[in-house]
């Protein structure tokens, strides 16, 4: 059963499926990419974007590495690993019988390969990311002053060891363990393509390989792709016989699950009502890692520091207000009627997803007119001219201009609505433009510390990494907020250090950390939501529990 | 003849020239570059890195610079990169825009198959109840948004009757090359192309109704009549030769109409042709396919403007010689 | 002094053709013509339809550029002049149009029409110019509410009658009128011929006339000129034209003239098929070496033709 | 010949203006008629509802009442933000019918200056402005006026009607001037010039007056096409800022199936509306077009 | 009376105006012989082309009605159901319209055009075709035959396409044709050329023809017979000389003193007085003239005025052509009010 969280109470969700029939032999499954947009096919783990790639791989690739509940490294994959004592190097065993679909063994080289591409100067990509960078002698090699990367050293053909500047828990859920089949790609290092060219090459587009438990056959370019039973995967035989992944239009999404066309398919919160009806359907839902938020702005990017620097002056500076403006908002009715319950009021920063590191007992800043109101007198802000607003302590009007992002139906009725409840408790908020913007528009507003921008409306998805500190750490350019405090960056620097490894320390560091941000409020947590999987029941062995052993790919089947 | 056809493609040159400039320079008006697009929403890369990239793609560059490169390359072909799809735009369109010409040929003959027997019914028996049908059609045709059509075909036809596909250009099953691959494709293409061809008749339908009843009072029918000629001939060989030629004229424009309406229809349908893409591209702010396209379709427009001009030059003796 | 000269006036209109639409040399639809018109008297000008008749009258109007030549009123050169004062000046010229239908504006009243002219050269208080526009309007023989009416109201003869009121308003001494009975019915084309041989005494007009009808030139015209491809081939009084036609362009146009007596039709086909063997015989005479029309030359004080 | 004022008065009055014939020919076409009542209805309604309706009632969210089914006090249910769609519907329809008629005067004020010009002076002026014609015609409009609204910095309805009118004239310049070369080709133009009248006050007062029906038909049949544009902007989300109640907002909910399937009060009035509408204008128009072409008139 | 071609009877046709049909072709009567040119003169919205087009059955069925019966060698042509009529027309029946600029299909070749009605009515070879219209079109007297077959209309002057136009009404030797104002719209040169030709290629077939104008002076070089058709009716009928050395209706007589006389006396033309009202607002009863002759006293006319033969083949509507003088004549001008013969 799914956790529950909050004062309310969401519906609850099955993690698993409850058929228990026999999977057949020639079944086939057909997994609906749902979007309106065809899927890009970057089908390599280092160059990919698009998170319908990342769904499409799974079904044939994998990490060499397994991971449990709190997203941490195990040893059930297709590699073991090891710790050393001083937690800076991490040595990989791949396990026999482990082969590429072409036949060729995965090697060592081919996990080096993958960081061989993701250090390369001429990597372009996304995931030059901190736990990469944080290899001994990746910034020469990222430079260009070396070829080869000292902190890796491949020992045999299965084994391979990496040693990190600095011991950081984020080796435990962020530790890169997926290789590229160098010899199926060609090798960059070798000279023999460029970066650019491996990008768009048919190896990675059209024939992709891997070493998961199905094989690509054929690819329609941004619709559908067919896959086929690897009879060779390490772990066993796949259920399925083969396996269809197509996009399906948001629009259409719930006839197709009623029609039966396809399996498996997200269900949008929107349209979760309609598919709670169908009974050949039933709704798998897990918290996703994410959560939506109301950023104040407090501060400005310094350019030179590479820092964020707070503003007294800025309209925000007083926290009472920001405190106030928390409580004011109704999230409650947000998650209920427009999400369906499928989103729920936030209370920190932590998703609950971080089982380990969410405080569940931090009940943040329920919602509480009367409260915001006391807040804002206290901090002094009251309506001198009876229009019904608030003025500043100098008596001077109060107008507050709020960013948000269009898309999806909602984001209209909920800017509007937040502006009506804090216009209840007497703040004046109007949006920026007097509409909302579209992503793009919205992130160049909100970087580049807008004047225009004082409130803004946003999102993060906060990867298996519980660490904060890329978004609101004082060298953070996510921090949009631009929020700092010297508290705050010592809990962050705590969180990540070797001292952390322990779990039971990490978790009271973090709960320290989550309580000041509910203090200081450089933005506000609002929603935390779930993620809805339609199943066909004829599907068997699906589970998306992270402590199932029915979450790996190659156990899902249907039945008759 | 053929001068003509050489003087008209030399005129187009200019024309995709100016349209070229323009279009790379919205396009750099725009706010955010693609590398704001690409990284946004994920924390971990850093300032410097970004920075990085567009240098690299020589964001940093003065406009004319940028365009410069941009059209040299165009020219060989080679719109750049796309950053959001890591990919060649030229590849990147190559994939779709076998979809989309598809989906335009079939409109296009759709619609005239559909428009010109209406126009043709409706210009001979003016008044009479199938003119009168065809009119209220037409009305309603002119008067429907044809996202809401699309979407009511969508239903009627996609799901509660189950006739036909509902989404994509083809079944994942059925082997390229065979005569099945083409019939699936065609299936595919059933919905799309009548929710855009039924609409797109209106102006046809009226045009060519109009042109009728104006050519029936025309003395040459008068003539045609005297000679003791059938009403079927006089309104095959005479009539309908007189009245489709502002048809013909109407080609080019009609092409704008059509991207136009792919826009709508590509993205009811999930069909992954160019009208999707530049829908998808502005909002990610891939600036390379979002020129490329604009271009594309300016270039369809002239191309389809001048073949319009061709077929009226081969049909009309009048301008052949004027 | 004659009230209006033309000297060698030609006027060309730009040919298009060949590769990229360059323009090759220009037509000339009128080609030096030389005529001049004197004070009180009827000039016809005729022949056959496109041979430039139209542009004459429009080159002395000013709605055609001049490629060559001078148009002389009363002496002063109507091209060399400052626009303003030729827009004075040609307040003296005024036209008639060939097609009563569209040369009324159908949206504007009579009232309007007549006083369009008056609005541009006279400041006339509103009462002024309605008791000179009804002056007028019944001086063309309409009833005075007519001006209140819309050209559509009235028939060819009628529109062609508020066409010569408005030429009128200004006391023009010099009226051109362009086929203007061509688009008429015969009776109604009586009608106005009528009227404007009255209004010609009355006001002591100089007009140009021109017509491809020899037998309402004749009833009209004083002297005549007959146009052929742009050039003139002969001119002289009425008597000289039609007693004594020189020319064989003029023998043959005045041959085709319907004939009203139906005992000659026989000799009348006779004698316009011994003139047309004449003329294809005798064509290259009139044309010299490089295809054009030779010059006229005098026969008698009043008569020339372009003749060897 | 002495005149009785009697007299002069109905002769004054017997004469037909065009918007008479206008009147003559609609009242004569039943369609027409309908149509008018109508389209004057629902505009009028739409344009005087702010005296009955308070607009900050109809915009305010109410999450707890958020798509409800029609009912005594919301007449056609209420949409995604809880509020009313009768009002929606119109302060829609008065936002939509406003901006389509924005757009129009203005792609017809540029349409008939550059039109005019072209037709009157013909030559090289034609010649040169054909060629931008010719040019701006090709662009593909409707990607083009959705970068613009992409780029826009301040969005406003302002700018959204703007916007759209730099893409609307184009056709009109060309109708105009083809029927204005035609025209200056006619005898009156050239006796207004021969009479010494100026040339802005024979594009004014001559040739606009009889191009007149043909922009009014021409207006009355874009008008239609440019509401229905704005709503397919809008439906694409590039069309007005998203508070702004348009039919084509409420349109746009149909993009999500189970709105089109279940929740049909949402969407489907809106739908109708701006079907009625645009088929009430052409209806009109098409009278119009008739009553602007003497040989077409029914009355 | 083998010799009758078409026997006109009480044919009206009328069009439907604001809902009511109104006749333009009143109750005419006439009869075309072979060899024969019957002229038919008026002013224009008298009532020819509807005639013409009511004999080729040409009016929209929709809108005209066409009453009374139109017998052509023995067939009633309203009758006949269309498959059959069209057997007739452009075989036996042929017509010359009055504007070359229109009458020709502007995307046909004018080979085609003039071949049609051979494949319609002849069975012949493709090449027998070609060599016939060549000499059809040499008969027309064009020269460069081949190079017109080839030709499009808007490529020849508007006398060649005159001539294309009857050449192609020649197509299948018709025993009559129908020639609405054939030369109107052309100078008088090429007009005299036309007229000229006409006559020719008739007196060669023996053909009838009806001719129809408003000139006067086609009349006088043309025509054997000449009706004057005023308001839809024939208010004369009579053999050409006739009608011009003795024309009696108060309608002739006006026509042809409202003519520039070509004799060159510049007096004062006859002007008659009025319009011809249009066919909505005509008033039927009574004689259709007395409007315009207001000086003539009301009772000197018909109440229903009918054709009077007062001579030998000289018909004359109304019985006030009897009492009718031009107002120039009572002035002391007592000249005859004909065109006396110089
Ligand atoms: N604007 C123009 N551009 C080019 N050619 C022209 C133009 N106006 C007239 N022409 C040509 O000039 C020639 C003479 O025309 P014009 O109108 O003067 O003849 P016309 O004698 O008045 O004939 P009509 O009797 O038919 O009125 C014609 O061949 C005509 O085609
Ligand atoms: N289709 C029609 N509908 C209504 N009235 C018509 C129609 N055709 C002709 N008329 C009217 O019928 C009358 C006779 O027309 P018709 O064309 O026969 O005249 P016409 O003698 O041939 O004149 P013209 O010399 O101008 O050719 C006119 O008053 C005309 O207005
Ligand atoms: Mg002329
Ligand atoms: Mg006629
Ligand atoms: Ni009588």
């Amino acid at each position: 059963q799914s956790r529950v969280q909050g004062e309310t109470e969401p519906p609850v969700f099955p993690l698993e499926v409850s058929n228990q029939d026999k999977p057949i032999e020639d079944g086939e499954m057909i997994v609906a990419l749902v979007s309106s947009d065809p899927f890009e096919g970057t089908l390599s783990r280092p160059f990919y974007s698009g998170s319908f790639d990342a769904e499409i791989m799974n079904w044939f690739d994998e990490a060499l590495l397994s991971t449990d509940s709190d997203f941490e490294i195990t040893n059930d994959g297709a590699a073991t690993y090891e710790l050393s004592d001083d937690k800076r190097t991490i040595t990989l065993r791949i396990k026999e019988g482990v082969y590429w679909h072409d036949g060729e063994p995965v090697l060592a080289s081919d996990l080096l390969y993958a960081y061989e591409l993701l250090g390369h100067p001429d990597y372009a990509g996304e995931r030059y990311t901190f736990t990469v960078e944080n290899i001994e002698g990746m910034d020469d090699y990222h430079a260009g002053r070396t070829k080869k990367i000292s902190g890796i050293q491949v020992h045999d053909e299965r084994t391979i060891s990496v040693t990190f500047k600095t011991a950081s828990p984020s080796i435990m859920t962020g530790f890169w363990s997926v290789p590229v089949p160098r010899h199926h790609v060609g090798d960059v290092t070798a000279g023999e393509l460029t970066m650019e060219e491996l990008e768009s090459s048919e190896k990675i587009r059209i024939t992709p390989i891997g070493f998961g438990p199905y094989i690509i056959v054929k690819i329609v370019p941004g619709e559908s792709v067919l896959l086929e039973r690897n009879e060779d995967y390490w772990r066993g035989r796949p259920q399925l016989q083969s396996v269809v992944l197509k996009t399906v239009n948001e629009a259409i999404v719930v006839e197709s699950l009623k029609k039966g066309d396809v399996d498996l398919a997200k269900v949008p919160a929107d349209q979760y009502e309609t598919v709670k009806k169908l009974d050949n359907i039933e709704l798998l839902g897990d918290l996703d890692l994410a959560y939506s938020y109301i950023g104040f702005k407090i501060g400005k990017w310094d350019d030179e520091k590479k820092e964020n620097r707070m503003d007294p002056k800025s309209k925000l500076a007083n926290k009472l207000v920001r405190q106030a403006m928390w409580h004011a908002m109704d999230n409650e009715s947000v998650g209920t009627y427009l999400y369906h319950h499928l989103r729920f009021p936030a209370t920190t920063l932590i998703v609950p997803g971080f089982e380990s590191y969410h405080d569940a007992k931090n009940l943040g800043r329920p919602y509480d007119p009367e409260k915001a109101r006391a807040l804002l007198d206290e901090a002094g802000y009251i309506d001198k001219n009876g229009d019904g607003f608030r003025e500043d302590p100098a008596g001077k009007p109060f107008i507050l201009h709020f960013a948000s992002m269009a898309g999806g139906d909602v984001a209209e009725p909920i800017a509007k609505y937040y502006i009506q409840n804090w216009a209840d408790v007497g703040l004046k908020v109007e949006l920026t433009d007097g509409r909302l913007h579209d992503f793009n528009a919205f992130y160049e507003l909100v970087k580049s510390d807008d004047p225009k921008v004082d409130i803004f409306q946003g999102a993060w998805g906060t990867g298996s990494d519980p660490d904060p500190s890329g978004l609101y750490g004082r060298k953070a350019l996510f921090n949009y907020s631009r929020y700092t405090s010297e508290r705050n960056d010592a809990l962050l620097e705590a969180g990540t250090s070797k001292q952390a490894f322990d779990t039971e320390k990490r978790r009271e560091i973090y709960k320290e950390w989550q309580a000041l941000m509910v203090e200081d409020v450089p933005l506000v947590p609002t929603l935390y939501r779930y993620e809805l999987i339609g199943v066909n029941t004829r599907v068997v062995n699906y589970s998306i529990d992270a402590n199932s052993e029915n979450r790996h790919v190659w156990k899902w089947g249907v039945s008759a | 003849m053929l001068v003509f056809i050489v003087r008209r493609t030399l005129l187009m040159i200019p024309q995709l020239l100016l349209l070229s400039i323009l279009i790379f320079f919205l396009a750099k008006q725009m706010p955010g570059d693609a590398v704001t697009g690409a990284f946004m929403g994920k924390p971990n890369v850093s300032a410097e890195q970004m920075e990085k990239i567009r240098e690299q793609h020589g964001l940093n560059d003065p406009w004319i610079v940028q365009y410069g490169r941009w059209i040299g390359d165009a020219v060989r072909g080679d719109f750049g990169q796309s950053f959001v799809h890591k990919q060649p735009v030229t590849q990147l369109l190559a994939g779709r825009i076998e979809n989309t010409i598809w989906l335009s040929v079939a409109t296009l003959v759709v619609t005239y198959l559909i428009a010109i027997p209406l126009g043709m019914i409706a210009g001979r028996w003016t008044g009479s109840w199938a003119d009168q049908f065809i009119v209220t059609y037409n009305y309603v045709s002119f008067a429907t948004p044809v996202f809401v059509f699309a979407l009511l075909m969508l239903y009627v036809f996609g799901f509660v009757l189950n006739w036909f596909p509902s989404g994509g250009s083809v079944d994942i099953r059925v082997e390229e090359g065979t005569a099945e691959y083409v019939w699936d494709k065609l299936k595919h293409l059933v919905l799309p192309v009548l929710s855009g061809s039924l609409l797109l008749t209106y102006s046809t339908v009226q045009y060519l109704r109009n042109e009728i009843i104006e050519t029936k009072m025309k003395d040459f029918v008068k003539t045609a009549r005297a000679k003791g000629v059938s009403e079927n001939v006089v309104y095959h060989r005479h009539i309908l030769r007189h009245s489709i030629l502002p048809i013909a004229a109407f080609l080019g424009y009609e092409i704008t109409g059509l991207i136009a309406g792919s826009v709508f229809i590509e993205t009811i349908f999930s069909y992954p042709g160019l009208g999707r893409l530049f829908i998808d591209s502005i909002m990610t702010r891939d600036f390379t396919v979002v020129t490329a396209l604009v271009l594309i379709s300016g270039a369809a427009v002239i191309v389809g403007t001048m073949l319009s001009d061709i077929i009226l030059r081969m049909v009309d003796p009048r301008i052949r010689l004027g | 002094m004659p009230l209006l000269q033309l000297h060698d006036v030609t006027v060309q209109f730009p040919e298009k053709g060949g590769f990229l639409k360059r323009t090759i040399p220009p037509r000339s639809v009128v080609d030096q013509v030389s005529f001049q018109i004197f004070q009180g008297e009827v000039y016809g000008l005729v022949g056959e339809s496109g041979c430039g008749k139209s542009t004459t009258a429009r080159a002395i109007m000013g709605l055609n550029s001049l490629a060559n030549g001078q148009i002389l009123f009363q002496g002063d050169d109507l091209y060399q002049m400052s626009r303003a004062s030729r827009k004075l000046r040609m307040k003296d010229i005024q036209m008639i149009f060939q097609d009563p239908y569209s040369s009324l504006n159908p949206r504007k009243n009579v009232w309007n029409i007549i006083a369009e002219p008056l609005r541009n050269f006279e400041n006339l208080s509103k009462e002024e110019e309605l008791a000179k526009v009804q002056e007028l309007v019944e001086r063309v023989g309409l009833n005075a509410e007519s001006i209140y009416q819309y050209p559509h109201q009235f028939s060819g003869g009628q529109r062609q009658r508020i066409g010569i009121a408005r030429a009128l308003a200004l006391r023009p001494q010099l009226l051109i009128a362009d086929e203007p009975v061509s688009a008429l019915d015969v009776s109604v084309q009586a009608q106005v011929l009528n009227f404007m041989k009255d209004i010609q005494e009355e006001f002591e007009l100089t007009v140009l006339f021109i017509s491809h009808d020899l037998g309402i030139v004749r009833h009209m015209c004083d002297r005549i000129g007959i146009m052929y491809k742009g050039r003139l081939v002969e001119e002289g009084t009425v008597e000289d034209i039609y007693e004594r036609p020189s020319h064989l362009y003029t023998k043959r146009l005045v041959a085709a003239m319907p004939e009203l007596n139906p005992e000659k039709r026989s000799e009348k086909v006779k004698q316009r098929r011994q003139i047309n063997e004449q003329y294809e015989l005798a064509a290259d005479q009139f044309f010299d070496s490089s295809g054009r029309i030779i010059e006229l030359r005098k026969i008698s004080d009043t008569h020339r033709a372009a003749l060897k | 010949m002495e005149l009785t004022n009697e007299a002069m008065r109905q002769a004054k009055m017997g004469n037909q203006s065009f918007h008479s014939a206008i009147w003559r020919e609609i009242r004569h076409d039943r369609m027409a008629l309908v149509s008018l009542i109508v389209l004057v209805c629902i505009v009028g309604i739409a344009y005087i509802s702010p005296f009955f309706l308070s607009i900050d009632r109809v915009t305010r969210i109410d999450l707890s009442s958020i798509y409800l089914a029609p009912s005594a006090v919301h007449w056609l249910g209420t949409d995604d933000g809880g509020r009313d769609v009768f009002g929606q519907l119109l302060l829609g329809a008065r936002n939509s019918f406003t901006i389509g008629v924005c757009v129009t005067l203005l792609a017809s004020l540029y349409g008939l200056t550059i039109g005019l010009i072209a037709g009157f002076y013909g030559g090289i002026v034609d010649q040169i402005i054909c060629r931008v014609l010719d040019f701006l015609m090709i662009l593909p409009s409707l990607m083009i006026i959705i970068v613009f609204v992409v780029m826009v910095p301040n969005y406003s309805v302002f700018n959204f009607i703007l916007i759209m009118s730099i893409f609307a004239w184009f056709g009109k310049a060309r109708l105009i001037r083809s029927r204005g070369l035609a025209e200056r080709e006619l005898d009156y133009i050239h006796a207004s010039k021969t009479l010494g009248t100026p040339d802005w006050k024979i594009m004014l007062f001559e040739m606009l007056p009889n191009l007149s029906s043909l922009i009014i038909v021409n207006m009355t049949l874009t008008l239609a096409g440019n509401i229905g544009l704005e709503t397919g902007l809008t439906f694409l989300g590039f069309g007005l800022p998203s508070g702004t109640p348009s039919l084509g907002t409420l349109i746009a909910l149909a993009k999500n199936p189970d709105i089109v399937q279940n929740k049909w009060w949402v969407w489907l009035p809106a739908a109708l509306l701006i079907l009625v509408i645009m088929l009430c204008i052409n209806y009109i128009g098409q009278a119009v077009k008739r009553a602007s072409d003497a040989r077409q008139r029914i009355a | 009376m083998e010799d009758i071609l078409l026997t006109i009877h009480k044919l009206r046709t009328s069009f439907q105006i604001h809902g009511k049909f109104y006749p333009a072709v009143d109750g005419i009567s006439l009869t075309i012989q072979k060899n024969e040119v019957l002229a038919i003169v008026g002013e224009s919205g008298c009532g020819k082309s509807a005639l013409a087009l009511s004999i080729m059955g040409l009016h929209p069925s929709d809108r005209t009605l066409v009453e009374g019966i139109i017998e052509f060698q023995g067939r009633n042509l309203l009758q006949l159901p269309i498959a059959e009529l069209n057997q007739i027309r452009g075989k036996r029946l042929a017509m010359i319209f009055q504007d070359p600029m229109t009458a020709l299909h502007p995307l046909m070749i004018v080979g085609r055009q003039i071949e049609e009605p051979m494949n319609v009515h002849l069975t012949l070879s493709t090449k027998e075709k070609k060599h016939r219209t060549l000499q059809l079109l040499e008969r027309v007297g064009i020269q460069n035959n081949e190079q017109v077959y080839q030709q499009y209309p808007h490529e020849l002057s508007g006398g060649m396409r005159q001539r294309v136009l009857i050449a192609m009404a020649l197509a299948c030797d018709p025993v009559l044709l129908i020639a609405d104002e054939p030369t109107t719209a052309l100078d008088v040169t090429i007009q005299a050329q036309i007229l000229e030709l006409m006559k020719d290629l008739q007196r060669q077939s023996q053909a009838g023809i009806l001719l129809i104008t408003h000139d006067l002076g086609v009349v006088a070089e043309m025509a054997d017979r000449v009706a004057v058709m005023y308001a839809g009716e024939i208010v004369e009928l009579a053999p050409v000389r006739e009608l011009f050395y003795n024309p009696k209706h108060p309608y002739t007589r006006s026509l042809l003193q409202s003519l520039p006389s070509a004799t060159g006396q510049k007096q004062k033309l006859h002007v008659i007085e009025g319009i011809v009202p249009a066919i909505e607002h005509l008033t039927r009863n009574g004689c259709r003239f007395a409007s315009r002759i207001p000086w003539i006293s009301n009772e000197l006319h018909e109440g229903e005025p009918i054709l009077h033969e007062i001579a030998a083949d000289h018909f004359v509507r109304c019985r006030c052509h009897e009492h009718f003088y031009l107002p120039a004549e009572r002035m002391g001008d007592e000249s005859n009010a004909s065109i006396t013969a110089t």
